[in-house]
């Protein structure tokens, strides 16, 4: 199994949550996230103490997989996501050693 | 002392007042102030502008999304303040002008003539107020009509496109409504309307504006899309209970007087309200929801718009039916049709301004009648007052709506009118002030 | 212009004022209404309504869980609304009706015969104010009484139950209780109780009501086990700043004229009220703890409630040291009492209001004393006195128990009471409204 | 009814009706109090506390960080109690006490002597108000003031040490100098210095007091590295709109009486803000920012500062002058001078209150002319006006300068005046107060 | 070594720090998260506008831990987390590859 | 490559960031979260009820890098994260399977 994580922008939350549902992925866990790279933030001035942080608000999902979607995921949020701008995001892969429901208590892959 | 013949000879209010205040301006050797009437008349002015702020920044930047915050309370704050300085400047002569005709009044302009000892006329012979505090008792009701138009175009409207459209429309519509209204020798004032405390050029003004702007303006990015939900009820509850209270200056300082008149408008603005605020809950359970917190906010702001014209013209108990009515019409007119005709008027400044004011406006004919606990005549004809009142309404809704096209098209040939996708998608508040709402 | 015989005879206030104005009522014959007085009722009237909306439902709504936020922001607006019609329909004509016992009056339902120009007396002889602003005056009371109690039932309640809780309790126990204090021929009034400004009929009996509500109602999930930390101070400390600003209306308002006794209350109302917040946090220090931000607060609201029935019955040093010791009082109670107890009045609406307004009560026939700085006569008997008002709290104490358990009950059976065990958990505010007071 | 020769002889305001004040009070047999001057002056009275409770805590709270927020609101309602306990024990006698000089007077202390029915002149002869009102407003000033100071020393300096602090200040700096400015036989009264709602005593001396406080406190830790941005914008919107509001009680309220003095300090205050607020947003324009909201309320208070000792002196067109130059010198002092000079007045209370005290101050003189507007007499001598209002001026700085450094080291030694490196990390609210103001 | 992630009920969290607790587990992340499963939301109206996401509140907990007590602690999160009731969540486990305590710099299962 | 996980003291995150751009890293995802662990937290109370957590707002940052890099990061975080003082926080290296940048579709070292 494999544990996925994308980081989006957060407007694309809604799109690639249609585009995984369509791909029947069920369940993913979202959260609220800052992001520092390569886009650059809004400059902020309060009377005159300026903050131009480079740390931009995005979305985080973690996506918990069989090996055979994985892939297909991946690419999934890859289009969906992109806006063919900087700070578009990555998409992680990780493997995942294992996995279960806690309400059946239900192992593998069955549990995702 | 100044004696003005047209403006500030009758303020605001009931026009059947009006002849006998005409009558006691000539006769009257010795208008005299009282100071009771100075102080609540103070008051009021100053509960007006806090239904603009904190009043009506917190109940519609409540609505917005939290990107937006900021700048729909900025937005609220400057409008006021520029409709402000313009009516010092020439919008009371516009509107209370010492010369004039049935659309609009001339002279006083920069408050030429007026001094603080200066007073200005009630609707009680022989009874005045200082005219700093009449003119700015009307300044405060200019301010919050420019600020509510701007419900229907929050979250994508360009700043200084918000700041020229106001001050077209204060000067093409709001001016000249207000001195149809309440300045003698005004055409809705001459053909005796009742509109005791705004709602023709307040509400149904704004409303209609607000309607024809957001038409103009267009859609928000993702409009029925995306969730739009309000980020936060608890700033628009605030919000709702400051324009409650705020609203008695409205409605019962618009009597000019300490005096029963204002307490009867007082009473009115209660039990409306209240009736108005639990109708809307009802509504939504007749129709299958959850009675709403926003339900409930949205009803009292209904209620309130609906008992603007009828405070001192009618009995507290056709107050109560008239703001259970206001309440389900606005209700209806804001879930159920405003999502099938599709356009965005974001916080729905016409669906419950434009709506709850007509309603208001026609419906002030009717529990007027002394038959229905009242307070006209004996001799009261309800179809006639009917006739007068539709008149004024769709007279203001058509001045109204050709004003707010001229303002917009000129906003936009000056400043572009909307922001770019990249800053609606970001946020006004960073977009358009480079800052955040809240750091936490 | 209508003379009331009973209702509106004596409106509100230190009853010793009464065989004066009882007097005066039948022998004067032109009773004027001053517009100075006028203004400063309505004034007066709006305050309290600032008090419930926004205040109170500030200060309640921050010390509860994000998720029940707004509900109980909207449980107070509604039961206030609802108070409101039930006070025009038929409560004033329990309250303050032409005829009537030492428990309740009748007649003027639906305020029949009362128009603009009806009056109603103060405790000056010849001094009237017009009769709306007494209804609506005293309408906010019972709107803002039955407001209080819920203090202990939120975060697990339906809205609907409590909307009936709501509409037999202040039949059965707010407009009674009302009568017996403030209408002449009620049962404390003629006792010659003091209570200036509702330390009975508002504190004492929502406290003590609160109380029995929460013991029939039950606890919240995880009392006493999970974290039930307010969620937002900052919303509390801004309703305690309002119901501060808004409780002169309740104190100095209740003098009824805008006059040296008004005064005396204004001051009292600052001065104890300082004090009390202040010793709140000196009784936290003694207690090795920190001087906290909500027990500034929760002092200041001590105080309020303390110097209520006092307001104008003691001199401000009567009344620093009178808010000093309810606020000691409330703070051990609250703190280390209640815990030890283990009923769950969430928002301490007991703790607070009950147990302030009793020392409020009892202590006003200390204070009373012109030895003191009272504004007692020379010969006043202070023993006498504390009897009369310990008889006048445990009156309304059973009084006030009686009716919330048939209004509890009531409540139940229509209703079933408390919502479901997964809505509690969820929140009332997606459970019982469907809606989130915050979308960030 | 009590008579005093110095303390309420002449109240507040324009110092050049003292004369006028000064011969009625001891020609004038009958003094008469108008309920309409009194329902005024508890309403402003009132308009005062919720410009201190919640209108700055929420101000100052706002542009906090998150973890300073309960700390900076608590601080402020708990100076502003101590003010108003120390103010009736014995700061009501040094700065109005019947007996005393140019720099203070006695008497009075603890009240004695006062009640409900005591009276207090106003700048018309033969027209009082009950001194127990007198007391209030008063008050507040005091209240307001000291809680003013504070916003240069938040998120760093020890509850205990303000509270020390505050007591001394008051003592030594607020109450000697609102005797000189206010009291008959005071030294800026006697001088004719021009300072109508406190312009003077309140926003130079807080304001200068708050400099000299945080320079010797020491910046906070991570200032001008660390992000210090404001938590919540919404919150410090809120404040500014309170503040508008609650100012009119400020100023209008200083004319002692409901009269064309106070409706022309109206006007003033609505203009000269509204002004201020939209040329601090334009001043930003001008240097190559956007319009901010925090601009937009810094402006709001920056003219509201420069108006305050214009109020009743000045013309509207004046008064709009005055605070466009107000805001723009503001603007760049708190945007480009401080940043320059590296002293950390966390919130601006010299910035703005300071620096715009100033600006008012001297500019009074200006606006006061008749041939710009204003309500001097036809010979009115700028010139050597200009030259009292600045030795009113600097000697307030100078006199509030000792004052603070005086009452910075008697907290230091008593207290120890900073928290610990490791609370002020985590925040005052934790460190200070054990609690958080957010628990979403 | 295992990196635990556990998705749960947000009111389970004191019961299941609590049976940790009990197991041996003296540290743990804890962030607030949104989830997709297949547990159904409330719907939410706003003036007529309908939202009714399955985006749920949950918590996520984050435990490094030995491999030995890594599966104990999968179990015990599964039994405390559980209500039997659909959206009770998900334990996954990862793989960790080496782990160090700030303060001293310690590494491996003593950092834990 | 390898994914790491740092949980730090939020005051630390400036410092942190600027000792990881000194070295090259360039992105990085931050989130706030709270822990627990040995360090105690302040006791809050509330009109009497004591609550006296030790849930403690940290930071968590993510970063994905190369193999080559990421000791180095490991290290770099240390340092500058640490006050000595309980309650620094951990540094947790896992295995990465794969980075795609969303943008290009890029993948691996290149896509960080
Ligand atoms: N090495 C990294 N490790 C973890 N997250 C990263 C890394 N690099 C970038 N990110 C995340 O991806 C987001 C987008 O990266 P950025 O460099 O701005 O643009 P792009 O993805 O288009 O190259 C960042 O805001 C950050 O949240
Ligand atoms: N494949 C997945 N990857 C990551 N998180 C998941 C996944 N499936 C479910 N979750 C998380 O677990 C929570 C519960 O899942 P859900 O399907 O509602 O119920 P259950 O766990 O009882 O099957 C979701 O809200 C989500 O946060
Ligand atoms: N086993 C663990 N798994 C995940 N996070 C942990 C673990 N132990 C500690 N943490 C995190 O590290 C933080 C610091 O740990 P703590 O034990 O307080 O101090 P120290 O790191 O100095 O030993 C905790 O607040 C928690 O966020």
């Amino acid at each position: 199994m494999k544990f996925i994580i994308a980081i989006i922008k957060p407007f694309k939350l809604d799109e690639v949550r249609e585009a995984l549902s369509a791909l029947g992925v069920a369940g993913m866990t979202v959260s609220e996230v800052k992001g520092f790279g390569r886009q650059k933030g809004q400059t902020e001035i309060y009377r005159g103490a300026e903050y131009s942080t480079n740390m931009l608000p995005k979305v985080k999902i973690e996506i918990a997989a069989s090996d055979d979607l994985a892939p297909q995921i991946v690419e999934t949020i890859q289009q969906a996501a992109s806006t063919e701008a900087i700070g578009d995001g990555k998409v992680f892969v990780l493997d995942l050693a294992s996995a279960t429901r806690i309400r059946t208590g239900e192992t593998g892959d069955t549990a995702l | 002392m100044i004696r003005k013949m047209i403006g500030g000879l009758a303020g605001t209010g009931a026009s059947l007042f009006a002849a006998t205040a005409a009558f006691a301006q000539e006769a009257a050797p010795a208008a005299t102030v009282d100071k009771g009437d100075t102080a609540w008349m103070m008051v009021s002015t100053i509960l007006v502008l806090m239904m603009i702020l904190p009043g009506l920044a917190l109940f519609y930047g409540g609505l917005t999304r939290t990107k937006n915050m900021i700048a729909t309370m900025t937005q609220i704050g400057a409008v006021a303040c520029l409709a402000m300085l313009m009516w010092v400047m020439f919008g009371y002569g516009l509107a209370f002008g010492p010369e004039g005709n049935a659309f609009i009044s001339w002279g006083k302009f920069f408050l030429s003539g007026v001094d603080a000892s200066s007073q200005a006329a009630t609707f009680t012979a022989g009874v005045e107020i200082p005219e700093y505090v009449f003119i700015c008792f009307q300044m405060t009701f200019a301010a919050i009509t420019v600020a509510l138009v701007l419900g229907s175009v929050v979250e994508r409207m360009k700043f200084s496109a918000i700041m020229v459209f106001a001050a077209v429309w204060l000067t093409l519509s709001y001016f000249p409504i207000a001195h149809m209204v309440w300045a003698a020798g005004g055409l809705f004032f001459d053909m005796g309307a009742l509109d005791f405390a705004g709602g023709t050029v307040v509400h149904i003004n704004a409303g209609v504006s607000a309607l024809v702007a957001c038409l103009i303006l267009g859609k928000r990015i993702g409009f029925q899309k995306e969730i739009m939900a309000p980020h936060s009820l608890t700033m628009t509850s605030i919000g709702t209970g400051l324009l409650w209270v705020g609203w008695f200056g409205f409605n019962a300082g618009s009597a000019l007087e300490a005096n029963g008149s204002a307490a009867l408008a007082m009473i009115n603005t209660f039990v409306a309200t209240a009736s108005a605020g639990l109708f809307w809950m009802l509504a939504e359970r007749a129709s299958g929801h959850k009675g709403s917190a926003l339900g409930f906010c949205s009803g009292i702001i209904a209620g309130l718009v609906a008992v603007t014209p009828a405070a001192g013209n009618s009995g507290p108990f056709g107050a109560i039916v008239l703001g259970a009515i206001a309440s389900i019409v606005c209700f209806y007119m804001v879930t159920i049709v405003k999502p099938k005709l599709g356009y965005d008027d974001a916080l729905d400044a016409f669906g419950i301004h434009g709506v709850g004011g007509i309603i208001g406006a026609i419906g002030t004919a009717v529990v007027y009648a002394p038959s229905l606990g009242g307070p006209g005549a004996e001799d009261y004809e309800m179809g006639a007052k009917l006739v007068v009142q539709v008149m004024a309404v769709a007279t203001t809704i058509g001045w109204a709506a050709i004003a707010t096209v001229i303002a917009m098209y000129v906003a936009k040939a000056v400043t572009g009118l909307r922001v770019t996708e990249e800053v609606e998608r970001e946020g006004l508040d960073l977009g358009e002030h480079g800052e955040r709402a809240y750091n936490y």
